[in-house]
């Protein structure tokens, strides 16, 4: 989720954010900044950090140079990312920066607020020491006394404007949390100045398998156009370095196979877990987006369970009667139905291996012979 | 013996005239496993492989002892199928639905902690008792009796593992998955100290994977146990930020890599198998055989 | 609160009520009912079961029948209290009466439903049998599976079209109960109308002492005038029967002089329990709520723990000074303070008793012989 | 010996600094209470009576050990001073406030369930082990050792018995308010419990109201014990659907009323004294004094 999109759920939050609003067009920044009437800032939206660095954010003291900085930024690429949409707001008097998140401790089956008084560069850049960690028990939920001792450990004075202030934050940031089945909602840096605090930046990542019944959140796209095809047909797919098509069904065995392959010198091309019980028609077009990808040789490695061999078999035979493969092909077949997926396969001529590593080791040298 | 479920224990199917509910009671059935009761809001008074379906957990247990469930439920009403049989009072609970919430999984897993239940899962591939009980989705053929328990966060692989250890002559006391999400009900800790307890465990295959710090965390344990253990980490050539499958197999700012998982698994005295056909030969090895 | 009030806090979170709405001139009676356009019931609005046996609900069948019927009733007198508002609302088909309500479990410390598919009448008429009790965690709260069994037990089929919107609207009015502070939400009868099931009565009580976090609800007082003269004290004040008005600090200990009292044969005119730390200016305002009553006698018992002897003394000397007691006092004064504010008595005229029991016999004599 | 709080007791005031917490810091000193930190957010730093006043229990735990708390916070923060204090680990908890919303105190008294805390109230006057430690509002001078354990639900009421008591030579082991609200963390039976097991106790007061079933269940319990029991119940006059001061003290549906009480304290085997002052002379006599 792009920053000023978490900027726009803090705010319907009441957790106070800089004036400001984002534009697809850099004709608006001028329009944009005049509405604000104080020095801006203008940042390029990208799903990256080190937007800075890269020269992605820029001051501007009238709308003018607000339009020439927002020019120089739009269409700019950061991290192969085309800017295709900035953020303007008021450029904030910086007192202090600090940083505070919300995100799940999978070791403690629970939330775990992050906050620390030294914010504005990456928390694991901060000395331990400076680093407040505080789980909070699902059951109990966000309770004021929880975020008033976050606060005090923060080192902020509670009878204070910034410390009355930062524990209405942690409270409206765990709703969030919960609210929005985020996996993580980060403030960073979450900044004072004069006697407010206002979260200068966000970052709001949503849990995937909550988007059912969070509809009303935007939704941006991070994959590439296979790992999205593969995720409509119900698998789970990552571009990975290497040439060898790799297509498994389990995510554990999946890794074992590319971790195979690495062992025996190869490199694979991709992680795809075709998943338990996938069918003949959805392995085919799990096939297709492998060939598409031009790899030096490929292997299928099915341990069937749930899912069953014969239609592996026929999904391999479908491809290999329409399209064809562009490639050579190792398949390792055992498990439910492996004497019908067997004989499917000798019927065109191919034979299938008994063992992973066997397989894994065939198809590193195929890749090798591919030249 | 054998650890979580045995011969005796009296199994509840929830979501079993959905598909996959269905198709695995079947399995489950002719695995051995004692399924005496499955849910299905609505559809109470079905009969499902000769099984006698229930509107809810508790209709079901008035008229069975109940001692685990299996929820294959839908992702979207998971948390509510596994709070219902926490709160009927079944002791294990095992949920097979892939894709639930994080916050749902936060939430399920602390209510069974508070009521004493163990949950294996969400997206767990099971738990086998072999040759007594399988509740859960694993191949039936593969898992057969004998001295070594296993315990994994994968499903698949560990099929491939277990059919490695029964060709090889070794059988399974249980085999125990615990689920591939970031936030599941048990953790490898947990397990090995059943193994440790068992009379009929006289090794352990830890079957892990990059991401989080459960094996680290488990090998602080292993220190400590009489039984050798034997472990197998998926994912050394994944690279980083990226989410191999699992919602918990990933390499965040640094942790949860394989190195760190093996380094701490060797520094606890177990042995890592580099490929999956390697573990029962060194299980054969701890155990002088 | 109303039954119009309740019904209007269900449909604002969606459980079904009858079309219509209430009144406060019964001439509007033919408009809504014309607006409703099909037969009405004309129900007088009091704070009071019994309603109907005291012909404050009829039907119409025509706008002109629901004027004098809203003419008939408004205005009535029902068990005390003015009819000022009619509910006039459609005339529902009924098929079947159940009963269903949330309120506090004080024993199990926890939220307790109670369902029946027996309504219409006082669930303590129903036999134990048909009634369902479903205590909620807590912690748990309302999760569906629990309003799925409540529906089961209570004989309905989970199927058809009862049964799913029962287990919603079981969902739904403990929703209510939590974020309205209720100690009661009671819908009885809640009714089958073809296939749909609508709340045809409402019953819901505030806890008061979360009134200051409920103020968008609609209050209404139902305290006599010195009850809620008492409440703006701080106070806690009842009316009794009997003729003897009684002061004294803590319920407890003012329970406690009531049966004392009744022991020795006399009756409270009321219940006042002045409190803990109560000061001179409040007990003497506390003294002029008690002579407003007119009483035979009068017992103020204290045992001062916080409260101070002293003060309640100076009270007394006040009133005496002021307006002056309209009947004989007794006064047991014992606790903190207590020489200083025998003093201030003696110095009066009056000899304060050490024990409660004395005080009250001397009380029930001094009201007998007060003819 | 005394139950809940003795002379060793480490007590922390939260809301130190109000008028009330002041108040009774310095009447719980005088009394001997061992006051070792009090609470008040954004007031950390702060000195009362001589006790160091701290920003959150957290932090005076950080500095002290808490065995038990007092909460003088105004019914809108209630709820979180005592989620507070049983969150820090602090085992009693001891809530003066009046008027705290009912849901509240639902709340507050579950999560002291599931951590395992003792609370007393909301609207209690407190607990008093004589001579050892009081924890409360009481006046100090009633209390006195002895014999006699004392379980209340109302304050002034049980001053007077109290005061009776130590006017008859029958000193007091504990005297404990459960506080008049509809839902208190501790029931009578918790308490008596406490005194059938305590060696310093010999005999035991039940101070009842109508309203309620406490005293019905009470009574179940007091069958099995072996120390005398002496009651007595408030409200004999009372009429029913009245609120008697205590949102706890009313006849509903004619449910709680003083009979049914008197019934089932009675027929459990303890006497129940018709007027306050009776009860040290049942006592005695129970006692064979």
């Amino acid at each position: 989720m792009f920053e000023y999109m978490g900027k726009e759920i803090f705010a319907k939050f009441g957790l106070p954010v800089p004036q400001g609003r984002m534009i697809t067009d850099p004709a608006e920044a001028a329009t944009v900044a005049a509405e604000i009437g104080k020095p801006a800032v203008i940042k390029s939206q990208v799903l990256s950090g080190k937007r800075g660095k890269a020269g992605g954010i820029k001051f501007a003291d009238t709308p003018e140079q607000a339009a020439a900085a927002a020019k120089e930024i739009f269409g700019m690429t950061i991290q192969g990312l085309p800017v295709e949409r900035l953020l303007v707001e008021e450029k904030l008097k910086i007192d202090k920066e600090l940083y505070m998140s919300i995100t799940i401790d999978g070791a403690a089956k629970m939330p775990v607020l992050i906050a620390s008084a030294h914010g504005g560069m990456d928390i694991e850049e901060v000395d331990e020491e400076f680093i407040i960690k505080q789980h909070i028990d699902p059951e109990l939920g966000m309770q004021p006394f929880i975020a008033r001792d976050v606060v005090r450990r923060m080192g902020i004075p509670l009878s204070g404007p910034h410390g009355k202030e930062l524990v209405k934050i942690v409270q409206t940031l765990y709703k969030i949390f919960i609210q929005k089945d985020a996996e993580l909602v980060e403030i960073n840096p979450l900044v004072f100045s004069d006697d407010k605090v206002i979260a200068a930046d966000s970052k709001v990542t949503i849990d995937d398998d909550a988007l059912f019944r969070q509809k009303d959140l935007p939704y941006v796209e991070e994959r590439s156009a296979t790992e999205k095809a593969a995720k409509d047909l119900g698998l789970s797919f990552v571009d990975l370095e290497g040439n060898i098509a790799v297509m498994a069904n389990g995510a554990g065995i999946t890794m074992g196979t590319l971790d195979t392959l690495q062992y025996y010198g190869g490199a694979a091309a991709n992680f795809l877990d075709c998943g338990g019980g996938t069918g003949r028609e959805a392995t085919a077009k799990a096939l297709e987006l492998l060939i598409a990808k031009n790899p030096k040789s490929m292997i299928i490695n099915i341990f069937g369970g749930i899912t069953r061999c014969d239609q592996v078999a026929l999904a391999f035979k479908d491809i290999n009667e329409s399209v064809g493969f562009n490639c050579p092909v190792v398949i390792r077949l055992v498990g439910t139905n492996q004497d019908e997926g067997r004989a499917i396969l000798a019927s065109i001529g191919i034979e299938a291996f008994d063992f992973m590593a066997e397989a894994a080791e065939k198809a590193v040298k195929l890749a090798a012979a591919n030249v | 013996m054998a650890i979580i479920i045995n011969e005796n224990t009296n199994v509840l199917v929830m979501g079993m005239t959905g598909k996959q509910g269905t198709f695995h009671t079947k399995q489950m059935l002719d695995y051995g496993t004692k399924i005496v009761a499955g849910t299905s809001p609505g559809k109470g008074g079905a009969i499902v492989e000769g099984v006698p379906v229930y509107n809810s957990v508790r209709e079901a247990c008035e008229n069975h002892r109940i001692d685990a469930s299996v929820v294959f439920v839908p992702a979207g009403g998971t948390k509510d199928a596994a709070l219902e049989s926490i709160d009927a009072g079944v002791g294990v609970v095992v949920v097979v639905t892939e894709g639930v919430p994080v916050h749902d999984e936060i939430q399920m897993v602390a209510y069974a902690k508070r009521k004493g239940a163990i949950v294996l899962g969400p997206n767990t591939f099971g738990i086998v008792s072999s040759g007594k009980c399988k509740i859960g989705i694993p191949p039936n053929k593969y898992f057969v009796e004998g001295p070594v328990g296993v315990v994994a966060r994968s499903g698949t692989l560990t099929y491939e593992i277990v059919g490695n250890l029964t060709a090889s002559g070794l059988g399974q006391s249980t085999v125990v998955g615990m689920g591939g999400d970031r936030v599941v009900g048990t953790t490898f800790i947990d397990v090995l100290k059943m193994f440790e307890e068992d009379p009929l465990t006289k090794a352990v295959v830890l079957i892990g994977e990059i991401g989080g710090n459960a094996e680290e965390t488990a090998s602080e344990y292993i220190k400590t146990m009489s039984k050798p253990v034997v472990g197998y980490i998926a994912g050394k050539s994944a690279p980083p930020g990226k989410r191999m499958g699992h919602a918990g197999a990933i390499i965040e700012r640094g942790k949860g890599t394989f190195q760190g998982k093996v380094e701490a698994l060797t520094a606890a005295g177990a042995k890592v198998a580099t490929l999956p056909f390697e573990v029962p030969g060194l299980i054969k090895e701890m155990l002088g055989m």
